[in-house]
C-alpha cells in the first residue's frame, strides 16, 4: 500500500517540521522518529531535486488551528513556494470571499454543504484528480461524495461530527442526549449559566429540529417556528452561544459545563492540540464528548481550488502532500480532527477513540446539511434573529 | 501662442472651468467608490440584480416588505436606538459635570486637563475597547479586588451582556460629547452667570435657567456625535456582546455573511441609511448648518 | 458653593479614573509573567518578545504604514482640491455638493464597507492592498475636505496674486504660494487621514485579499477569537505606543502652528 | 512724436453678473506719474486696478502697457508691481524671502538678488531686518516691506490699492510723505486707488474721480478741488461744499432757490448749480464788498480745531461757512443769531448737474 519511499518522505516532513518548531510537544513515538531521522536528511536532498517546478505562490484559506503549520512550512521551503496561509472562523467568512469568485485563494477548506453552494454558483475550479495520486491513499467511503460526484470540485480533508462536549466531573448524570440540554428539568435547569450552544445557526437549528423529531435542515415555517419557540425557552438558561475560541477556553477553565460543540475541538482539549506542536497523551480527563442519542449534524471538510486561482499546480501538489498518509497522520495527531488519508499511521489510541474517529458504522446514521438557497437562508436567519433579539 | 497658452487663458478667464477641473477628480473618485457601491446596493434592494449578478429590470419591493413586516429586525432596531439613546445619555451625564468642572472651576492649566482628558482617545479604538474587555473580563483584576473586598461574593459577570455594550459604547463615544460642551462652555459669555447672581438667582437656578440653555447648542452637537456613529455600531457589540446583543450593524452583517441573502440585507441596509440621514436632515432643520461645523 | 465644587471635582477624578484605569491596566498586565488576568506574578517581557518575534505582526505593521502614507497623500491630493473649490469659488449646487461631501463621514461604516465590497465583487475586481487603499479614501476625502475647509476659511487670495504680480506662473504660486501656507491645514488633514486609515478596522475587514492584513485586523482576529489574553495585552500595548507617538508628533505639530 | 503713456486703458468694461463694475474707461496715465483713482467703495477703482495687473480680464476694450496691448498677456508676465489693501505679504516667508521672491521668479543669479534686495532696504528703509518674520513686523514696517517687495523687481507700473488703509492715522501721515519720496527716488509710475481724498490730494500728479464705474473727471487736486466737472465730484471733494441748484438766466448768473447767484462768467445752458466752498464764504453781522449776499439765522457753530462750522439756515437752505483764522475764534455766533453770508462772484462756480 504505502511504498518505503513515501513513508520517509513524510518523515522528513514529520522531523523536519518538529526541528523548525521545536521539539517540545512531541511527547510519545520519539524514538521512532529519531531512528528515521539520519536517513530521512539524506532522503529531503532528493525530494527537493525530485519536486516537479510549481508556481511561486499558494495562497491558502483554511480554519484555525486546522493544520500541522511546521509541515506546511517545510513543503513551502522544499518547493520553494511562498505561501499565505490565511484562516477564518467561520463557515460565513469562507463563502462569503470565495463566492465573489476573485478571492484571489489558490486552495480553501470549505464545508460539504456551502460547498454544494460554492459549485452552483460557479465559483469553484475543477479538481484534476490526476495531479493528485495521493488520492488513492483516500478510504473508498469518502470519495465520490453525495455533495460533489465524482469529485468534480473537492477532495476531502477531514470530518465530523457537532454533539456535546461536557465536564464529566461536574455534570452527572452523564449526557446523552439534546434533551439534556432542552428540557429544563434536566441538565439545563440544574446547570443554569453554565450551558452554551453553538453560534453557528445551522448547528444550533439542527440540533433543535434532531430533538423536535423534524428534519434538521427543514426550512418550513412551523418546523422553524417549534425551533425557535424551543430554543426561546431555552435561552435564559444559557451562558450563551459560543465558538470554537470560546467554549474551548470555557469548558477548559470550567466556566461552561456543557457546550454544544465539534467533536474534533473536544478531542483536541482532551489531547491538547496546536498548529505547531504534537501530543498524543491525555491531556483534560474530565472532559468527555457525547453524539446525542437522538442523532446530530454529521459534517465533511473538504479541499477546493477557487474560482480565479492563479497557482492551480502548486494547489494540487499541496493537496497531495497532504493527502500523503504520514502528513495526514502528522496533521490528525496535531489538531485533533482525523484526516481519513492518515488513519492506518496514526497511533493506535488515536485511531480508535470515537471522539476523534467517528465509527463509520454511526457516521451512516447521522444527519448531513442540505446546501440552501438564499432566501431559505434568509427565512432561518429571519427566525433565527428573532431568537437573539429575545 | 501656443495650444497650451489658448488652454491656460481658457482656463484663467472661466471660474466654471477652474471649478470644474477642481472637483473633477475627486467627484469621480466619490462617485465610482462611494456612490456607485450604494446604486448596487439599491438595485440588490429592488431585486434589480440576479443570483448571477446579472441587472434585471424587473424592480419589485419584496424584500423591503419582507424587512419591515419581520418582528425580529424591529426589534433589534429599537434596541440600537435603545442602546444608542442609553450611550447619549450616560454620555451627557458623565460629560457635562466634567466640562463644566474643568471650563467654569478650573482656573489654571486648562489645556493640560483638556489634554490629559484626551489622551485615551489618541489610542485607537478597537485597544480602547479591547482595553475594557480587560476589565470586563470576569478573570479581571477589578472582578478579584471586588471579590477580595467581599464586596461581591461571585464575579460579575459583565462581558457578553448589553451592560458591557453599553459601557464600552460609553468609554469610547465620552469624548465626542465632551469636547463640543466644552467648546461650547468655554465660549459661554462668563458675565452672564455674574449677572445672574446680581440679579438674585442661586447656583442652582443660574445653572437651569442660564447656563443649561446656554449649552444647549453643545449638547446637541454632542448628541449628533455620540448617537449617530453608536446607532450603526458594530465592532463594540461584535467583540463585548454576544449574538443576543446584536445592534443593526451585526445583523446588516448576519444577513449579507451569514444568510448570504444580499437582497435582504441590502434593503435592510438602504432602510437603516435613510433613517440616518432623515435623523441628520431633522438636526440641520432644528439646529442650522452650523451644527455640523465640527 | 465649595460642596458643589468639590463635587464636580470628586466625578472628574472618577471619570478620568474610568478613562485611564482600562488602558493602564492593560499595559500593566502585558508585562505580567503568568497568564493571569487577576493578579500580577512577576514582571516579565515574554510576552512582548513573542509580539516581537511574530512576523505576522511586523509584516502587518508595514503594510499598515505604506497603507495609510499611499491613502494620506492621494486623500490630500483630492479633499485639497474638492477643499479649495469649495472654499473659493461660489457655484451653483455648493450647497448640495458640500451635503454630498459629508455623507461618508455620517454613513455607518459597515454600510458603506458591505456596499464597497458588493461592488467589488458585482465588478470582479480581484480584492488586495489596492482595494483597502481605494477603500479608505473613499472616506478619507471627506474628512479632510471638512478638515481643511475649516482651516482655509478667511485663508487670503490675495497673496497669491501677489506672487504672479512678481512673475510667478499658476504652478510657481502653486508650488511656492499656495501649498506652503496652507501647510497647517494639510499638516492636520493629513494627520487626521493617516490615523483613520491606520485604525481603520471595518472597511479592511471587508475589502482586503489573502494574506494581507493590517494591524487594526491582527488585533482584531485576537480578540474577536480568544478574547482577553497577556500576548494581545502586550500586542495591544506595542500598537498603543506607536498611536501615542503619533498624537505627540501631531500635538507639537499643531502646537507650532497654533502661534 | 506724441507723449508715453505708461498705461492706457480704452474703453474698458467688466462686468460681474449684471452689475457694470467699469464702463467704458479711457485713461491715459503718463510716465512717473502719481497717479490716483478715487471714489467711494464699490465705484470701480479696485476693479480698474486689478484690470492693469491683469488680475481681472476686461470684458472690453483694451489695455496698453508703454503702448504696448497687454490684454491678453497673464499678470505674470506683464511687468507690473502690486501693493495690496491688506499687503499680501507670504506670511511662511521672512522678510528677506519676501522681498526677494520676484527677483527669484525672474531667474536672478543670487549675488544680485542680495544686492538688489539690499538697495531697495535701503530706499524703504528697512535696513538689517531681513530675517524677521513677518508676523514679528509693525504694521508701518508691513508696509515698507510690501512696497519693497513690489518695487525691487523695477516694475514699469506700480499699483498701490488702498495700502495705507490700515495704518492708524500718525503711522498713515507719515506714509503719505515716504510714499510720494519714494516715488520720486524710484522714478516709476505709481497708481493709487483710494478712497481718502486727502492720500490722493497730499500725494497725486493727478486724480482720476470715479463713481459707478464710470470716470467723473481726471485732473490735478487743484483742478478738481476748484474746477469740478460735475456736482459729484463737487461733493465728493473737500470737507463740505455748498451746491445750489438753478437755471442760468444770463452768462454769470444763475436763478435759483435763494434768488440771484452771480458766478464767475462760463457759457453754459439750462438747468446747472452754483457750488461754492465753505471756506470761500465770509460770514459776519455785516458784510461789505461781495457779490453775493444773503441774511440767515445760525442753525449751529461746531469748533473744529482750525476753523468754525457754521450751518446757516437762509431761506430753508442749510449753507455751510467755514471761518479760519485765530482772531476770529473769540467772536462766535451762537445758534439763533441773525447773520449774513457773503462771498464774491469769482467764488462761485457754474457746474452741470450731474445726472
Amino acid at each position: 500500500m504505502v511504498n518505503r519511499r513515501d513513508v520517509f518522505k513524510v518523515a522528513a516532513a514529520g522531523v523536519l517540521g518538529l526541528a523548525i518548531g521545536g521539539v517540545g510537544g512531541y511527547i510519545s513515538r520519539q524514538g521512532e522518529m529519531e531512528s528515521l531521522k539520519k536517513e530521512v536528511v539524506e532522503l529531503s536532498k532528493q525530494l527537493g531535486v525530485a519536486a516537479p517546478k510549481l508556481e511561486p505562490n499558494l495562497n491558502i484559506y483554511n480554519w484555525t488551528y486546522y493544520i500541522n503549520r511546521n509541515i506546511v512550512d517545510w513543503w513551502a521551503k522544499e518547493n520553494g513556494v511562498q505561501i499565505v496561509y490565511d484562516t477564518f472562523e467561520s463557515v460565513d467568512e469562507v463563502v462569503a470571499k470565495l463566492q465573489t469568485g476573485t478571492s484571489g485563494y489558490d486552495l480553501a477548506v470549505v464545508s460539504d454543504s456551502p460547498l454544494q453552494e460554492l459549485a452552483n454558483l460557479g465559483v469553484l475550479e475543477p479538481i484534476d484528480l490526476k495531479k493528485i495520486p495521493n488520492f488513492k491513499y483516500v478510504p473508498d467511503r469518502f470519495k465520490n461524495p453525495r455533495y460533489d460526484p465524482g469529485n468534480k470540485y473537492s477532495v476531502i480533508y477531514s470530518y465530523g461530527t457537532t454533539g456535546l462536549g461536557w465536564n464529566n466531573e461536574e455534570v452527572s448524570p452523564e449526557v446523552t442526549a439534546w434533551a439534556d440540554v432542552f428540557e429544563v428539568d434536566r441538565h439545563l435547569g440544574k446547570y443554569k449559566g453554565k450551558i452554551t450552544m453553538h453560534t453557528d445557526s445551522v448547528e444550533t437549528y439542527g440540533a433543535a429540529l434532531i430533538y423536535l423529531g423534524r428534519d434538521p435542515n427543514s426550512t418550513k415555517d412551523e418546523d422553524l417556528r417549534e425551533a425557535i419557540e424551543l430554543l426561546k425557552k431555552q435561552k435564559p438558561y444559557l451562558a450563551g452561544y459560543a465558538s470554537t475560541e470560546e467554549y474551548m477556553a470555557g469548558l477548559e477553565a470550567g466556566r461552561f459545563l456543557i457546550s454544544h460543540a465539534y467533536n474534533g475541538d473536544i478531542a483536541g482539549l482532551m489531547y491538547a492540540s496546536d498548529e505547531r506542536e504534537i501530543t498524543i497523551s491525555k491531556k483534560l480527563e474530565h472532559i468527555s464528548y457525547t453524539v446525542p442519542k437522538e442523532g446530530a449534524l454529521a459534517w465533511a471538510d473538504n479541499f477546493v481550488i477557487p474560482k480565479g486561482a492563479k497557482n492551480i499546480e502548486a494547489a494540487h501538489a499541496f493537496i497531495n502532500f497532504i493527502l500523503d498518509p504520514i502528513v495526514s497522520a502528522i496533521c490528525t495527531i496535531t489538531v485533533k480532527y482525523p484526516f481519513p488519508a492518515g488513519r492506518d499511521y496514526v497511533p493506535e489510541e488515536i485511531r480508535s477513540d470515537p471522539v476523534i474517529f467517528t465509527p463509520e458504522e454511526l457516521l451512516g446514521k447521522l444527519y448531513w446539511a442540505r446546501p440552501l438557497t438564499p432566501e431559505e437562508r434568509a427565512k432561518r436567519a429571519e427566525y433565527w434573529l428573532e431568537l437573539m433579539a429575545a | 501662442m501656443g495650444l497650451m497658452d489658448v488652454l491656460l487663458k481658457y482656463v484663467r478667464k472661466n471660474v466654471s472651468v477652474k471649478v470644474a477641473l477642481l472637483l473633477t477628480p475627486p467627484l469621480i473618485f466619490l462617485a465610482v467608490w462611494f456612490y456607485a457601491p450604494f446604486l448596487i446596493v439599491g438595485l440588490y434592494s429592488f431585486d434589480m440584480i440576479n443570483i448571477y449578478r446579472e441587472i434585471t429590470f424587473t424592480p419589485s419591493l419584496v424584500h423591503y416588505s419582507r424587512v419591515l413586516s419581520w418582528t425580529g429586525a424591529s426589534g433589534i432596531f429599537l434596541r440600537s436606538l435603545y442602546f444608542a439613546g442609553i450611550n447619549v445619555l450616560l454620555c451627557l451625564l458623565l460629560g457635562y459635570p466634567v466640562a463644566y468642572y474643568i471650563s467654569f472651576k478650573v482656573k489654571k492649566y486648562k489645556d493640560v486637563y483638556i489634554i490629559l482628558f484626551i489622551i485615551p482617545f489618541w489610542v485607537s479604538f478597537l485597544i480602547r475597547t479591547y482595553a475594557m474587555m480587560g476589565l470586563l473580563d470576569e478573570r479581571s483584576f477589578f472582578n478579584t479586588i471586588l471579590l477580595s473586598l467581599a464586596i461581591i461574593d461571585s464575579p460579575i459577570k459583565i462581558m457578553y451582556t448589553d451592560v458591557a455594550v453599553i459601557l464600552v459604547m460609553v468609554y469610547n463615544y465620552l469624548v465626542m460629547m465632551v469636547l463640543p460642551l466644552y467648546a461650547n462652555l468655554e465660549k459661554l459669555d462668563k458675565t452672564l452667570l455674574e449677572a445672574a447672581s446680581t440679579l438674585g438667582a442661586g447656583p442652582v437656578r443660574t445653572f437651569l435657567k442660564v447656563t443649561l440653555p446656554l449649552s444647549m447648542p453643545g449638547i446637541m452637537a454632542g448628541f449628533l456625535l455620540v448617537f449617530i456613529p453608536s446607532v450603526g455600531e458594530f465592532v463594540i457589540p461584535e467583540l463585548v456582546g454576544g449574538p443576543s446583543n446584536y445592534m443593526v450593524g451585526n445583523i446588516i452583517y448576519e444577513i449579507f455573511m451569514g444568510a448570504r441573502h444580499w437582497w435582504v440585507g441590502s434593503a435592510l441596509s438602504m432602510l437603516f441609511i435613510a433613517f440616518i440621514l432623515s435623523l441628520v436632515i431633522i438636526y440641520i432643520r432644528g439646529v442650522g448648518e452650523r451644527g455640523l461645523a465640527i | 458653593m465649595k460642596v458643589i465644587r468639590s463635587f464636580l471635582k470628586i466625578f472628574t477624578v472618577m471619570v478620568f479614573l474610568f478613562l485611564y484605569s482600562p488602558i493602564i491596566a492593560m499595559v500593566i498586565f502585558s508585562f505580567n509573567e503568568s497568564k493571569s488576568l487577576a493578579v500580577f506574578t512577576n514582571f516579565s517581557l515574554k510576552w512582548y518578545e513573542k509580539v516581537i518575534a511574530n512576523p505576522e505582526v511586523w509584516r502587518a505593521l508595514y503594510n499598515s504604514f505604506w497603507v495609510g502614507a499611499v491613502v494620506t497623500i492621494i486623500s490630500l491630493i483630492l479633499g485639497l482640491m474638492m477643499a479649495m473649490a469649495v472654499t473659493r469659488y461660489s457655484f451653483t449646487g455648493k450647497t448640495i455638493l458640500e451635503s454630498f461631501i459629508l455623507i461618508p463621514i455620517i454613513i455607518p461604516e459597515i454600510a458603506e464597507a458591505l456596499s464597497l465590497m458588493m461592488m467589488y465583487i458585482f465588478l470582479n475586481i480581484p480584492l488586495g492592498p489596492v482595494t483597502v487603499i481605494i477603500g479608505h479614501i473613499a472616506f478619507d476625502i471627506s474628512f479632510v475636505t471638512v478638515v481643511m475647509r475649516a482651516r482655509m476659511v478667511g485663508y487670503d487670495k490675495s497673496i497669491e496674486e501677489a506672487a504672479r504680480t512678481l512673475g510667478a506662473n499658476e504652478l510657481q504660486t502653486f508650488f511656492r504660494i499656495t501649498l506652503p501656507t496652507l501647510y497647517p491645514a494639510i499638516l492636520a488633514a493629513g494627520l487626521l487621514a493617516f490615523t483613520l486609515s491606520f485604525d481603520d478596522l471595518i472597511k479592511t475587514l471587508f475589502t482586503t485579499g489573502p494574506g494581507f492584513k493590517t494591524l487594526p485586523l491582527v488585533i482584531w482576529s485576537y480578540a474577536a477569537r480568544g478574547g482577553v489574553s497577556p500576548e494581545l495585552n502586550s500586542l495591544s500595548s506595542f500598537a498603543l505606543s506607536i498611536s501615542f507617538l503619533f498624537a505627540i508628533f501631531r500635538l507639537r505639530a499643531e502646537r507650532r502652528m497654533g502661534r | 512724436m506724441s507723449e508715453v503713456y505708461s498705461v492706457e486703458l480704452e474703453n474698458v468694461v467688466k462686468r460681474f453678473g449684471s452689475v457694470v463694475a467699469v464702463d467704458h474707461v479711457n485713461l491715459k496715465i503718463r510716465e512717473n506719474e502719481f497717479f490716483s483713482l478715487l471714489g467711494p467703495s464699490g465705484c470701480g477703482k479696485t476693479t480698474t486696478l486689478r484690470i492693469i495687473a491683469g488680475l481681472e480680464e476686461p470684458d472690453e476694450g483694451i489695455v496698453k502697457l508703454y503702448g504696448k496691448d497687454v490684454t491678453d498677456i497673464p499678470t505674470y508676465k506683464r511687468n507690473i508691481g502690486m501693493v495690496f489693501q491688506h499687503l499680501a505679504l507670504f506670511p511662511h516667508m521672512n522678510v528677506f524671502e519676501n522681498i526677494a521672491f520676484g527677483l527669484k521668479m525672474r531667474k536672478l543669479p543670487r549675488e544680485e538678488i542680495k544686492r538688489e534686495v539690499k538697495r531697495i532696504l535701503e530706499i524703504v528703509k528697512l535696513e538689517g531686518l531681513e530675517n524677521r518674520r513677518i508676523n514679528q513686523l509693525s504694521g508701518g514696517q508691513q508696509q515698507r516691506v510690501a512696497l519693497a517687495r513690489a518695487l525691487v523687481i523695477n516694475p514699469e507700473v506700480l499699483l498701490l490699492d488702498e495700502p495705507l488703509g490700515a495704518l492708524d492715522l500718525k503711522i498713515r501721515q507719515h506714509m503719505m510723505v515716504e510714499l510720494k519720496n519714494i516715488q520720486k527716488r524710484v522714478k516709476t509710475t505709481f497708481i493709487y486707488v483710494t478712497h481718502d481724498q486727502t492720500e490722493a490730494m497730499t500725494m497725486s500728479d493727478r486724480i482720476a474721480i470715479m463713481k459707478d464705474g464710470r470716470i467723473q473727471q481726471v485732473g490735478a487736486p487743484l483742478e478738481v478741488y476748484y474746477k469740478p466737472s460735475n456736482t459729484f465730484v463737487a461733493s465728493f471733494i473737500g470737507e463740505a461744499v455748498n451746491l445750489i441748484e438753478g437755471e442760468i438766466k444770463e452768462n454769470g448768473i444763475v436763478d435759483t432757490s435763494l434768488g440771484v447767484i452771480y458766478c464767475s462768467e462760463q457759457s453754459a445752458k439750462g438747468k446747472v448749480a452754483v457750488m461754492i466752498r465753505p471756506e470761500n464764504v465770509e460770514i459776519d453781522e455785516k458784510i461789505d464788498g461781495v457779490d453775493n449776499l444773503f441774511k440767515g439765522i445760525v442753525q449751529a457753530a461746531i469748533f473744529k480745531g482750525s476753523y468754525i462750522e457754521y450751518r446757516v439756515d437762509i431761506q430753508g437752505i442749510t449753507f455751510i461757512v467755514h471761518k479760519h483764522g485765530e482772531e476770529n475764534l473769540g467772536k462766535i455766533y451762537p445758534p439763533g443769531a441773525t447773520v449774513e453770508v457773503g462771498w464774491k462772484k469769482n467764488s462761485s462756480l457754474i457746474i452741470p448737474v450731474q445726472s
